[in-house]
């Protein structure tokens, strides 16, 4: 089968520091893939690499077997690629419905919309208000407060909710639950869940082993900048996968 | 699923109550303080009032006449169009050192079009907003594109305008009578009419008008908001998928069409045309004064056009409420210097109690 | 009854010449009676604060205003608007342009100032001034009028074709080494100097907007050793100008009197305030001439010039 | 016995949000304090009362027995209470050494220190890089790197290891390994330990419950700006604790 | 402990290799760009070099001559001064803007104390210095504790104190000759001295004892990197543990100092003393022209000193090589403003190259 997003032979370089090492990447139509490795492995700049956040200096990317060159986000989205990125990406003095409706805002019906262009907002507020309380982030007082003024978990849990709400074909994560509180992690690993009933293929970056395994089809370890291997959660250990993505044991063939 | 992840399951019947607080704040004043937070443009505007009113009790009724009120505007006019279209850039995390440079060229072309090449009036007008626009264009993609600092992109675009302008005009100046007799829609802005008694112009008119749109237009549609999350964070707003470097183009170009209109308004405003007008030179400093006055941020997406607004105000009333109480220039000045600082003040402690 | 109110608006009030015109104004107007506000601009060329000046002057119900405009045709029109509201304006210094805009100008011929200089500098050289070569200090690149007129009035009677009589810099005799801006004032004279030394460093003759511009055009020539041999020629008489003058720093200065303009201004305010009448011109000159005198303590011959101590004795820094 | 560090009836507000609700808190000698609670409980917010970040609106804080008014986090330092906040609080466009340094440089011995005030770089550096190591972030290629230049888990493991190596009363950590990989996350557990067995009292504020099972002597339940209650984590469940935190189940006795 | 920790017990048996990469970057063009990725104010100092090498081919040997080398640095002197409080400023992600009437004040203050009540020369520059200093710490007071955005706080110091300076010295200007003859020593950074045939001034020495000491300082000693680090990010070096106040009073304070070492200097470079001299108005946008053609960031945090002092030179370069090459007055202007432009953006090349 032809991986919906595919990457190969990707080099990422920053000065002395190689960030992607020739990697390859595949994910495949409607699964979750789990993407761990060791802090600095390479893993948020190779989806970035994937999602047109940075230009790798080499290699390839294919979307549905058709190659795409992203030049920024905005193309990777109209792709149907939504990322929630490790620094979520908000406007800290911008509402969270500003922030979740970013690059595309809904117009009024009519000709206030047309020739005035004029938002909705009561329309975009509501929305945003019914994302949020999927991922039951109830704390939250005021659909307009800037996004600053949010608890870090909040202003993650904000960025989910803008990525699942979009996202129609591949929807990335990293690390999304990383400041969430338990119930609010709960919530993220049931949304994904969610999405992907709905077709979507889903790559989640995590650094929680119970959490990658409860959800994972199958898991992309990356070490030192490139693919280690792919592993099957069922056919393998949390045990394993730590050893492979810390490098204490060699996968089988990689 | 490792059963270590049963302990989670408990949230399914976690409370679902939204977290609510007394509000501490009662009655008007809390009332008055969360409008405040809301409305961050009330605090210049509080500001600007309560100086027309000192103003008013040190001069008495000389400054409440509708001549000195309206005069108010008309001195401002030109200051407020340029405070509106710095406010764009400033808001985007920028600064247009040219603004006031770009102003005096455009009236400048407006004007050598028509007599130099008999170009019709609205036409020369046309390409004169045109051009501004063209510089705003071309300070735009070196800061959007090349990615150099708007401070030293519009700082060499000032030298690069006003000398253009000196070499171009030949430091001619036009003559306002020969405007009048041959193409008086230049000084179009300058016409007045009657309202209340008060005598205001088009150009005070214009003013408005720009300020109001652009206020719209930042509050209530998308490409305001993307304004502001550039301002904020260019970054972030890249990543969430704003076309940053349209929405920078967009900021420029239109500061550069409405320097243009202020161009004309100069027209208008002084009657002839004059390529030293001290405009190109200071136009810059205050503009952004009124601008920072007006309580948006020099770091990019806080603040609103209509705090810059008031903030133009605020030095026009400070600045002719002191030469009418007869203050020398020079302590006109320093005045001003403290009074800034101290509106300034007023605002931060104003915010400050608001909270 | 309610004194007499008058405004004075002067270029800038950092400008020595504008401040003893301040003073020779208040202290005639302190005789008289009359209530004095004074204004000026930022900076050189300043018209809109002009304009905001002269509005504030209607707004507070003055009787007459005296002005030295920033920008002589560009002020015109606001200045018709005083006058259209009842009060008399005197343009000080520098001519309105047309001249009859103004109820009346107390003047300096500021052309007949530079072109003085001029002749003097051409006779004190002598034979040299065939091939001399001549520095140009002006103000600012935007050439307001008092900076042409001085320049060119320098050019004409040094005897070098000024080309457009409006605006300096494009003349092309070969004697000009070139032509740098000074603001007017010390740090700009030496720098402007320094650059043209740069260029062509055996400079003979040094033609200075103002005595400030020519003390830092000084202080170069000393920077490289020539201060000697080369001549430095200024238009204004302030005081600290003929002192230089006196010292030999400067060859011969062109002496204004700003004192008196502004006193008669007053006096003609008080006057039209009093009974309506208005001010009359020099014999047949459409301006009231308050004067120039060549202060040198070197004359030559043909060219009437008053010595050091006389000019000392008028001067006004 | 008197708790090494004590609040009492502490309030916070911002605007209309209180995010303090007079809460107490009690951090024993010696002990390892978890605190818990759903995202915008108010957890941060009560660890920066304690620690000078914040001045409380209302409410008294205690350090050994003795009322302090922390008027900056410095004053918080020079008593003996490091803390590692949820943001980091680093610089940036500094160097790793410079910002485990910031605000306690060494100088040069000699005069060169004395006179010139000249910073003694090559023992920073050491010292810094042993700290590291001692973390195990031993994909940190350059102690001279910036800090921007660095993963979001290296960057925390700079943080933990910086208030690890000054705290010398309290250490407070703010989500310490939110960011981590596994081998990094156990690196900091230990590392908590580790310092305990030093004599220092520990508040660790995080949402993965079996770490906090692990290495909590007590657990400090915060729900809705307030302390709920206190537990014991061997008398009580993890389904237990999270029940409490997020409102499912009433604690016995609070 | 619960059993869903097994897992990672794993990692005690993981590798505990440094990951290590080659460097694909190889020879001397990858060590330069080593140097210049280390060394960011080596990209100013190449455009100064390239820039004096290109003025040389265009003017021939005239412009190598010591005269006109030396020049450059004489005439560079004040704003170079200047460009090196500023860059503190900066730093701190903060502005001056009222660096240049500081310094004028500072040096009328000397004169009139030494001239208007007889005070010994030494003692009145030790006056006009500490004068300096004291407006500095206002400034700095109001940045830091009322938290007032320093633009506005040094806009509204530059209209005080111009304005103050102007009504002090009542427009007097003090000639060069009685100073000469009376104080010598307020003139005493003009003395000038032969190095190799090119003749230097005090003045000279001072700027460049400044930028080292200030480069020096910034670089090797806690002080400077607490600057760094709250020009970065105050909130977070507020919480990291530096007294961000106190870094700020003892910024702002020694910029007032080094403003009132440039009014001596400019007692000693242009002889007379003159409330009107152009720095006052026109000192802070050249030095932060400096500043930012140097490289430093005005968000504060990142460059170095000595890139704002390669900045002051460059434009002193382009200055005196276009007069030289004959450019008029008004097309020096223009050239300016295009080469501003032009030498940041080949140095944004150059970082982007580089990196
Ligand atoms: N903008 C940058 N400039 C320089 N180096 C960078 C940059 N971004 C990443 N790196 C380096 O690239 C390497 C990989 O970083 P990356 O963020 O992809 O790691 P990661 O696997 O996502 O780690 P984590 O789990 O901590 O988020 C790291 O060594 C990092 O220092
Ligand atoms: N500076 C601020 N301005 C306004 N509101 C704030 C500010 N800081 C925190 N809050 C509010 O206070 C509440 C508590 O925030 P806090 O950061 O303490 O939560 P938390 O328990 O640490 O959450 P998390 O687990 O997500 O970090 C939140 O509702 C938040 O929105
Ligand atoms: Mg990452
Ligand atoms: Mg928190």
């Amino acid at each position: 089968m032809e991986p919906i997003l595919k990457g190969r032979n990707l080099v990422k370089r920053y000065g002395k520091v190689t960030a992607i090492d020739h990697s390859d990447f595949d994910l495949m139509k409607g699964e979750i893939l789990a993407v761990i490795g060791d802090n600095g492995a390479g893993k948020s700049s190779i989806i970035k690499a994937l999602c047109g956040a940075i230009t790798p200096d080499e290699g390839e990317v294919w979307l549905e077997g058709k190659r795409v060159r992203f030049a920024s986000p905005i193309d990777a989205r109209e792709a149907g690629i939504e990322t929630v990125y490790q620094t979520l990406a908000m406007s800290p003095a911008l509402s969270i419905t500003d922030n979740m409706f970013m690059g595309r805002e809904i117009r009024m019906p009519g000709l206030m919309g047309k020739y005035l262009r004029k938002l909705d907002r009561p329309k975009m507020e509501k929305f945003a208000r019914d994302k949020l309380s999927e991922l039951g982030l109830m704390t939250i007082q005021n659909i307009n407060q800037p996004v600053e003024s949010l608890s870090g978990g909040q202003r993650q849990g904000v960025a989910v909710a803008r990525a699942a709400a979009f996202g129609s074909k591949v929807i990335i994560l990293d690390e999304p639950t990383a400041a969430l509180g338990v119930k609010e992690s709960r919530k993220v690993l049931e949304l994904i869940q969610d999405v992907r009933s709905r077709g979507v293929s889903i790559i989640l970056i995590s650094h929680n082993m119970p959490h990658v395994f409860e959800v994972a089809d199958r898991i992309h370890v990356h070490r030192l900048g490139r693919k280690l291997c792919v592993i099957n959660p069922k056919d393998h250990s949390m045990s394993d996968a730590v050893a492979y993505m810390t490098g204490a044991k060699l996968p089988e063939a990689a | 699923m490792s059963n270590s992840d049963n302990y989670e399951s408990v949230v399914t019947s976690a409370s679902q109550d939204i977290a609510k607080f007394d509000d501490h704040r009662k009655g008007a004043l809390g009332h008055f303080q969360h409008m405040l937070h809301m409305t961050p443009s009330l605090v210049p505007l509080i500001v600007l009032v309560a100086s027309i009113i000192i103003f008013g009790i040190a001069i008495g009724s000389n400054f409440f006449s509708a001549y000195a009120l309206t005069l108010i505007l008309q001195q401002v006019q030109i200051v407020g169009v340029l405070a509106a279209a710095q406010s764009l850039v400033v808001l985007t995390a920028g600064i247009d050192l040219s603004v006031g440079a770009i102003a005096v060229f455009t009236s400048v072309l407006m004007g050598q079009f028509t007599f130099r090449y008999g170009i019709p009036a609205p036409i020369s007008i046309l390409l004169g907003v045109s051009i501004g626009t063209a510089i705003g264009a071309i300070s735009g993609w070196l800061v959007s594109r090349v990615k150099l600092p708007p401070f030293i992109v519009t700082l060499g675009m000032w030298q690069i305008v006003l000398a253009a302008n000196y070499l171009y005009s030949a430091n001619e100046t036009i003559r306002a009578q020969d405007i009048a007799t041959n193409a008086p829609s230049l000084q179009f802005l300058g016409n007045t009419f009657k309202l209340g008694g008060a005598t205001m112009t088009l150009g005070v008119v214009m003013m408005v008008v720009i300020v109001a749109a652009l206020a719209y237009y930042l509050r209530a549609t998308a490409w305001g908001r993307h304004v502001y999350a550039v301002g904020d964070d260019p970054e972030a707003a890249k990543l969430a998928g704003v076309n940053v470097h349209r929405t920078l183009m967009s900021v420029y170009m239109l500061v550069g069409l409405i320097c243009g209109l202020a161009g004309w308004a100069m027209i208008g405003r002084y009657g002839s045309i004059s390529p030293s007008a001290t405009t190109g030179m200071m136009g810059n400093i205050q503009s952004i004064t009124a601008v920072v006055i007006g309580g948006i941020s020099l770091f990019g997406g806080r603040g609103s056009i209509l705090g810059a607004f008031f903030g133009a105000l605020i030095v026009g009333v400070f600045e002719l409420g002191l030469r009418m109480a007869g203050a020398d220039a020079q302590w006109t000045y320093l005045l001003i210097g403290i009074l800034i600082i101290g509106a300034v003040s007023v605002d931060q402690w104003i915010r400050k109690v608001a909270m | 009854q309610e004194p007499v109110k008058a405004c004075l608006i002067t270029k800038t009030d950092t400008n020595p010449f504008f401040v003893k015109m301040r003073e020779g104004a208040t202290e005639k107007a302190k005789e008289l009676g009359v209530e004095l506000s004074n204004f000026a601009g930022r900076i050189d060329g300043d018209n809109e604060t002009q304009v905001a000046a002269i509005e504030t002057c209607i707004a507070n119900g003055a009787k007459g205003i005296l002005i030295t405009p920033s920008n002589s045709s560009a002020i015109v029109g606001p200045v018709q608007q005083a006058r259209d509201a009842g009060l008399l304006v005197i343009a000080l210094d520098t001519p309105l342009d047309p001249v009859d805009a103004a109820d009346m100008t107390f003047a300096t011929d500021n052309f007949l100032a530079g072109e003085m200089i001029g002749k003097w500098a051409k006779e004190s050289l002598g034979d040299k001034a065939e091939d001399a070569k001549i520095a140009m200090l002006n103000i600012d690149i935007s050439q307001p009028s008092v900076d042409v007129l001085r320049n060119q009035g320098f050019l004409t009677g040094f005897g070098i074709d000024v080309g457009d009589p409006n605006k300096w810099g494009d003349e092309e005799d070969p004697r000009i080494v070139g032509h740098d801006v000074t603001q007017g004032n010390e740090e700009g004279g030496r720098k402007a100097l320094e650059n043209l030394l740069a260029q062509e460093p055996f400079i003979d003759l040094v033609y200075t907007v103002n005595e400030p511009a020519a003390a830092g055009a000084y202080e170069a020539l000393k920077s490289v050793g020539r201060e000697g041999e080369v001549t430095i020629v200024s238009v204004d008489g302030g005081c600290p100008g003929v002192a230089n003058v006196e010292a030999g720093i400067i060859g011969a200065t062109a002496q204004q009197y700003p004192l008196l303009m502004a006193s008669k201004g007053i006096e003609a305010i008080a006057a039209f305030a009093n009974d309506g009448t208005k001010p009359e011109a020099s014999d047949g000159k459409n301006f009231f001439d308050t004067g120039v005198k060549l202060v040198t303590d070197s004359p030559v011959e043909g060219l009437d010039s008053i010595p050091v101590t006389e000019g000392k004795d008028l001067c006004w820094g």
